[in-house]
């Protein structure tokens, strides 16, 4: 056996040399308080988010102070959580892949790739659903093919999906020969996604909504949830529990294939085009939000609640620098520092017993 | 010169005149390599393709280009490997004047003529001839549009808002200096800048958010036509139509929108890159040792600067045959 | 003699456990001194303390006279005090004379003096007895048993007045318990005292000069003399009632003659461990495997499990074959597996013990992929009173358990109705005498309601005690196969043993 | 044996299926196979390479088939190293950082704001010397920032580093008022690595050399380098040995940023300039070459050498592209199943005994 074993497991993020298990007793306290019955049995666990809202209110905060007039209306909250929308939905496959134990860095290539396909002049020919439809399939078999090769292939997450990124770019400008592909007139209805609003809110963010739901129920009420964190946690011993890892893992990655497609066609909506320049460091800003929000990057623990808040917390950020007419080079500087902030208030609020 | 609106053929990759002039008949073999930056933007993406098309217009040409990236150091190498393979004319377009100045004039050295393309060289010796889009002068047609627009409709006070693209180059520096410049004449002030990256996506992400920063405005100006189809995706998104906008470049999408007069978008000012076109039939007359047949000159000038119009609803249709596809 | 460490009220807590309760300890040098307890009983969190690898919340040290206060591990070393863990502590990707010396490198101006090193791992591994292990192999190439020597050495390498051995023969077979022994008696002679810990209670009387038993965070015995108290008092003293070191009573040969085999092995293969190996296990029936470490136990365990593939024969489950790759179709048909590594093969570190219990029987508590909860967790909370996994808490992180009762969550796990097949590997390595007599009884009840289980253990007396029928191992091949009844532990050891120094 | 075994511990290949950890134990106490000496005393050992090697000699064969008269001219190489240097010289630091369990995402960030930094005009005032040890300083102290934060303020790697990555390039853009800074004629000293040849080949070249070199010894020769081995495939076990863990880890970083440093002197010689918006994607083709190289995510394992032959596979791709002139949709596709190919060259190398 390996020596490691024990430690790694314990381990909560990687390579932090305090979170080795000698650190257990401080830094486990949130896993064993109260909120453990909800933890475990998968429930929003809010003291474990405790750090993220906290973040979330002082920006507000900010924005009510800077600028008081244009942040807190309802128009400037539907515009970030449209703003959200399309990495939101990818950020709801990373999280699945990397609560079982990988990683995915081809998900802005592969919408990039979907969008393309969904708008060329032979797919719009066929009207708005059938470019949707598109969009999913094609999303979904890059992601199935990601799975394969991870899978069976038995590649390295990181390189196989870093590949996938550039083989797709590549596709995706080779099929739109490099150019930005408008949906044309006749398919007007897939850009009123965008621009038709149901209670206020245009239907895209229902789309949001509608996909972090099934996420959170399919990962905390699923037997294939349940089986994610085991794949994640310790791949050995879920195949000796009888876990068929290998298709499991493959599913993860069409997964997220999937919401790479259903993230096209938000894309589409929302800038009436498909393009191969779609989505770029899309894989970066995901992966951030769903570590953010306290999923270890070594698998086996997460939540879909908290990535979600992650990336609300960096889409907020965006949102009130150029409310408050920042130029890019200090929302940089301030960012990197908000990014410090809220890890730090993160880690407090999980270290204080609640 | 051979980008009249008039003698160019339809589509996005205009072509020199065939007939006429003696400099088209086949002359001595010359390689010419060509390097650019990726291909990730229907601007770029024109260029590269303008540049290719008109190579295969002549038999005496061989075209040599090389892998485009947006990393400076790939480029070096890439350039580099063009000096040791020997062409007999370079046409470069830098990720960054400044930063590919240094191999450029490696090449002029080694006897290669440089002909820099759009963004330019700091240093003189590192090029036999540069040929560009006047970026300065963009900013400028730009102001002037929206300061008499606005003068006449008598604005005072405006909310003019400028979205620009990569906000590292020069020649965005150049387009916002030429775009305050000339608004200042008016006694105008830009309210609010922001860089999208030349992309749709970015250009959505950047106006929405401008959108909801000021509820109130009365004109934008977007550096580039090909992030502007996501600003008015954005515009039409959140349903506001009480300014007018003016884009960048001159894509031909943008024309047809402008012609159509049906939202916004009422004025682009161009940058066209049939300047790529321009640029391989430049380097193959210096390559030749020829001079421009329109010119006095025996040899090719040092230094072209396209001019910079301004298409509205009323020339569109003149221009629209030059517009690039985004 | 005078007390070389003396540990005075020791307390440690733990969120929401108290590991320790004001425990005390004294040691004298030159002695082994034999830690008893159950699992969970705080043994463990005891000699990390003294380790320097935990700080205690209250309490005395006195080592060597003076009062110690040891803040990190680097202090205790220097001290004198060497550690071998419970856990395995090497890292795989050094080579074993730079595990040995790992954080007192023998070095100049920074750079490694490789050779020196080599050498001098190569001399403490000889001490050992262990010469044909090479200071240039990396460790993670080596077996357990391997690695539990290299960790032995690096003891060693330090010069020390007190050794602690936490189980260090858990993962030793016979032989190199007998040589674990004769170098605790050589660095006793020099006087060195040991703290010796260890669930196997004839190992004390054979190596202990005096015993400390710990029960439930305090200390329930100090001092006894080893060889004198008897067994029964010293399981008393832990458990805190007399437990038998027995085995349930097993039905009469022959019982299981006319019942229908559940596992058919036919002419297995894996090359280099096991060679034409078959076999059966009929309803109801106990069959255990006995042989050495290497023998080939656990490829058959994993083959008939499908985790591996042979290169010849078959395996049936109730006359359905198994999918040689497969261990969904092994659980599907109704299989169960133990492993032997419970951390890396079995347990989720991440996950609360109930949901470690119910993973392998998600398709119980769910429809159409969707979970029940409340099913589920009646589930956990009724086996985790059947195995009696202490604290009876469902929803603590398993991580938090100790080694035995972590063992007793797996067990759990395959409790769920529908098993035709238990698989078992070591299964009460790491588990104190009480869980242990509570394991045998949980697998025999199962048998008697019809499971077939195949043991495999490295204690011959708990394969002779517990199987209906014993196969008997050598290089990969059966070479013996009989009624358990039939079988005496000498005998066994003989076979087992045979050919083996060659 | 599961897809993602490649990133977990103590495996020897990635995941190949009868290096699963259940059949140790049942094998001799000593050595389960010859050990291949040299893997472990982590010299150039050549089995554990045999893919990348292989796939390099092929590589050359396509350069040698497609474009003889270019390809295997000594300028040609020449070419390759010098493009190489720079990230190659990153790619040691970020070799140093993974073994020891951690990853740096900020190296291309941290290298644009010390070239920033040290061709202010400020700095150029003292001269090539003082640039160079401007750069240096910049990049280790941001470095030492980076392992601070992972250390002491225990943040998740990604996540500190991430954050240096935004606010280095803010404040690059910052100091250089997003401008592009020249390195004056007074300090052409500086350009002078980049273009004086010694030997045919230009002083950034053995630059480069000199890092790999000394990386390589303080890797496999020194008590710092063994204990980043222990510190990332069992900092519980590092910890329990006595060694500093915390300490180390800052150390790593501040290594890491260090190498960022003297990129920062390579590509001002190179480029002339500096920029901020140098080293942009580093990181991911730094940690590209690191992984295809061999060396495991999770820390514990891998070689120098390892990350150094990938990255002159990517960097012989380019070439190749370059020289065949091909389109760069189809270059990107191609790219991508370069890599694929790659990994599965060296997997099989990995799977055969040797
Ligand atoms: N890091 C920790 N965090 C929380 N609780 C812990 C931790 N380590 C140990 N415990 C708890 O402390 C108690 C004592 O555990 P310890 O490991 O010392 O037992 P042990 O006597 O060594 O048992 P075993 O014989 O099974 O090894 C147990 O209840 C255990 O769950
Ligand atoms: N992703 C998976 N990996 C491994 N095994 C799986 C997976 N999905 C399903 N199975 C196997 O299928 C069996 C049942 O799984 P699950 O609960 O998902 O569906 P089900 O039981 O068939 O549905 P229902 O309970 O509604 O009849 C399990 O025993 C499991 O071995
Ligand atoms: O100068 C050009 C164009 O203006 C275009 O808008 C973007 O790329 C730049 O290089
Ligand atoms: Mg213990
Ligand atoms: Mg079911």
């Amino acid at each position: 056996m390996t020596p490691q074993d024990g430690t790694r497991d314990l381990r909560t993020g990687s390579g932090t040399p305090d979170d080795t298990p000698h650190d257990t007793p401080q830094t486990k306290v949130a896993a064993r308080r109260p909120a453990t019955a909800s933890s475990l049995l998968g429930g929003i666990g809010q003291a474990r988010h405790l750090g993220l809202v906290v973040a979330l209110v002082l920006l507000a905060v900010v924005g009510l102070v800077t600028v008081p007039d244009t942040f807190a209306t309802s128009s400037n909250f539907v515009s970030i959580l449209a703003l959200a929308a399309t990495i939101g939905v990818i950020t709801v496959g990373m999280t699945f892949v990397i609560i079982g134990g990988g990683i995915d860095l081809s998900v802005g290539a592969i919408m990039a790739l979907a969008s393309v396909w969904a708008t060329t002049l032979a797919t719009q020919a066929y009207g708005p659903v059938v470019m949707a439809i598109c969009a999913i399939a094609v999303g979904t078999g890059a992601g199935l093919l990601n799975g394969f090769l991870i899978s069976y292939g038995r590649m390295v997450p990181f390189i196989a999906t870093l590949a996938m990124l550039v083989a797709a770019r590549g596709l995706a400008q080779r099929m739109s020969d490099r150019r930005t592909q408008l949906v044309q007139p006749d398919n007007s209805a897939l850009v009123e996604l965008s621009t038709t609003r149901v209670f206020g809110l245009p239907l895209l963010v229902y789309i949001f909504a509608l996909v972090v739901a099934v996420g959170w129920l399919v990962l905390n009420r699923t037997t294939f949830g349940r089986r994610t964190y085991a794949v994640g946690g310790n791949p050995e011993a879920a195949r000796l529990a009888g876990i068929n890892v290998r298709r499991h893992t493959l599913i993860l990655y069409a997964l997220s294939g999937l919401c790479c497609g259903i993230a096209a066609i938000l894309i589409m909506a929302r800038t009436t085009t498909g393009s191969s320049t779609h989505g770029d460091l899309y894989e970066l800003d995901a992966i951030a939000a769903v570590i953010i929000g306290g999923t270890l990057l070594t698998g086996g623990r997460g939540t879909i609640i908290g990535s979600i808040l992650g990336l609300l917390i960096f889409t907020v950020i965006t949102n009130l620098f150029i409310l408050n007419g920042l130029n890019t080079s200090d929302q940089l500087i301030a960012k990197g520092l908000i990014i410090v902030i809220a890890v730090l208030l993160q880690r407090r609020s999980l270290n204080t017993p609640t | 010169t051979s980008n009249e609106p008039a003698a160019a053929p339809s589509s996005a990759a205009p072509q020199a005149t065939t007939a006429g002039t003696d400099n088209d008949q086949p002359g001595e073999k010359v390689v010419i390599g060509f390097s650019a930056p990726a291909a990730d933007h229907g601007w770029i993406a024109a260029i590269a393709k303008n540049a290719e098309a008109q190579a295969k217009q002549y038999s005496d040409v061989e075209f040599k280009p090389v892998e485009p990236t947006n990393d400076i150091n790939q480029q070096i190498s890439a350039v580099e490997s063009l000096i040791q393979a020997k062409v007999n004319a370079l046409v470069i377009l830098p990720n960054d004047g400044e930063q590919l100045n240094q191999v450029a004039r490696r090449a002029t050295d080694a006897g290669i003529p440089v002909i820099n393309l759009d963004r330019v060289f700091p240093d003189k010796l590192s090029y036999r001839t540069w040929i560009g889009g006047d970026n300065y002068g963009m900013g400028v047609a730009a102001g002037h549009f929206i300061g008499d627009r606005l003068k006449q409709a008598g604005v005072s006070n405006p909310v003019i808002l400028e979205i620009q693209g990569i906000a590292t180059l020069p020649l965005t520096q150049d387009r916002s200096k030429g775009f305050a410049d000339a608004l200042k004449t008016y006694g105008f002030s830009v309210t609010a800048q922001q860089d999208a990256k030349f992309t749709v996506e970015s250009g959505t992400q950047v106006a929405s958010n401008l959108l909801q920063a000021h509820k109130k405005i009365d004109a934008i100006w977007n550096h580039d036509d090909d992030q502007g189809i996501g600003v008015l995706a954005a515009i039409k998104e959140a349903g506001r139509d009480e300014f007018f906008m003016v884009g960048g470049a001159g894509s031909a999408n943008a024309m047809r929108d402008i012609q159509a007069d049906s939202g916004v978008l009422k004025a682009t000012v161009t940058y066209s890159p049939t300047m790529a076109s321009s640029a391989i039939k430049l380097a193959r007359l210096i390559a030749q040792g020829k001079g421009m047949s329109d010119l006095v000159e025996q040899q090719v000038p040092q230094s072209i600067t396209l001019a910079s119009e301004t298409i509205t609803k009323d020339n569109a249709a003149q221009y629209l045959p030059l517009g690039f596809e985004s | 003699m005078s007390d070389l460490l003396v540990m005075r009220g020791i307390v440690k807590q733990f969120p929401g456990v108290r590991a320790l309760d004001g425990v005390d300890l004294d040691v004298r040098a030159g002695e082994v001194h034999c830690l008893l307890g159950q699992n969970g009983a705080g043994k463990s969190t005891l000699i990390k303390i003294l380790a320097g690898a935990h700080q205690p919340d209250e309490g005395t040290i006195t080592f060597g006279g003076e009062e110690v206060r040891f803040t990190s591990p680097i202090a205790a070393i220097k001290a004198g005090i060497a550690t071998i863990y419970q856990e395995l502590d090497l890292v795989a990707g050094l080579s074993v004379a730079e595990n040995i010396f790992l954080g007192h490198e023998r070095a100049r101006l920074g750079f490694t003096r490789r050779s020196g090193m080599n050498r001098a791992a190569a001399e403490l591994l000889g001490r050992l007895g262990h010469g044909e292990i090479k200071p240039t192999t990396e460790v993670g190439r080596l077996s357990a048993a391997g690695m539990q020597i290299v960790s032995m050495a690096r003891a060693l390498s330090h010069d020390v007045r007190l050794i602690i051995m936490d189980e260090p023969s858990a993962a030793l077979a016979h032989d190199e318990v007998a040589n674990l022994f004769r170098v605790i008696r050589d660095l006793t002679q020099q006087g060195v005292a040991v703290v010796y810990i260890s669930h196997r209670l004839e190992e004390i009387r054979e190596i202990g000069d005096r015993v400390t038993v710990l029960k439930d965070g305090r200390t329930a015995a100090v001092g006894l003399p080893a060889r004198d108290t008897p067994t029964s008092r010293v399981v008393s003293l832990m458990t805190g009632r007399d437990v038998e070191y027995v085995f349930p009573k097993r039905p009469a040969p022959g019982a299981h003659d006319g019942r229908p085999e559940v596992l058919r092995v036919e002419g297995i293969t894996v090359p280099g461990h096991v060679k034409d190996v078959s076999l059966t296990v009929r309803e109801g029936e106990i069959v255990g495997l006995a042989g050495l470490v290497g023998s080939g136990r656990s490829e058959i365990i994993e083959a008939v499990y499908g985790a591996r593939r042979p290169v010849t024969g078959r395996v049936l489950l109730s006359g359905e074959p198994v999918r040689p790759g497969s261990t969904t179709r092994a659980v599907r048909l109704g299989m169960g597996l133990a492993p032997e590594e419970r951390k890396a093969q079995a347990l989720l570190m991440n996950e609360s013990v109930g949901r470690n219990i119910t993973i392998a029987g998600l398709g119980k508590y769910s429809r159409l992929g969707w979970v029940d909860r409340r099913a589920e967790r009646q589930e956990a909370e009724r086996l985790v009173r059947t195995v009696d996994i202490r604290p009876p808490d469902h929803r603590r992180p398993v991580r938090t358990l100790s080694g035995g009762n972590q063992q007793k969550a797996i067990f759990a796990r395959w409790l769920v109705e529908g098993r035709k097949l238990l698989l078992l590997d070591e299964p009460t390595r790491g588990v104190d005498v009480g869980a242990r007599a509570e394991l045998y009884a949980v697998i025999r009840r199962l048998a008697d309601e019809g499971v077939g289980v195949l043991l495999v253990s490295s204690e011959v007396p708990e394969v002779l005690g517990l199987a209906d029928r014993v196969l008997v191992l050598r290089e990969g091949r059966v070479i013996h196969e009989s009624d358990a009844r039939e079988l005496d532990e000498p005998r066994v050891l003989d076979m087992i043993m045979e050919g083996s120094a060659l």
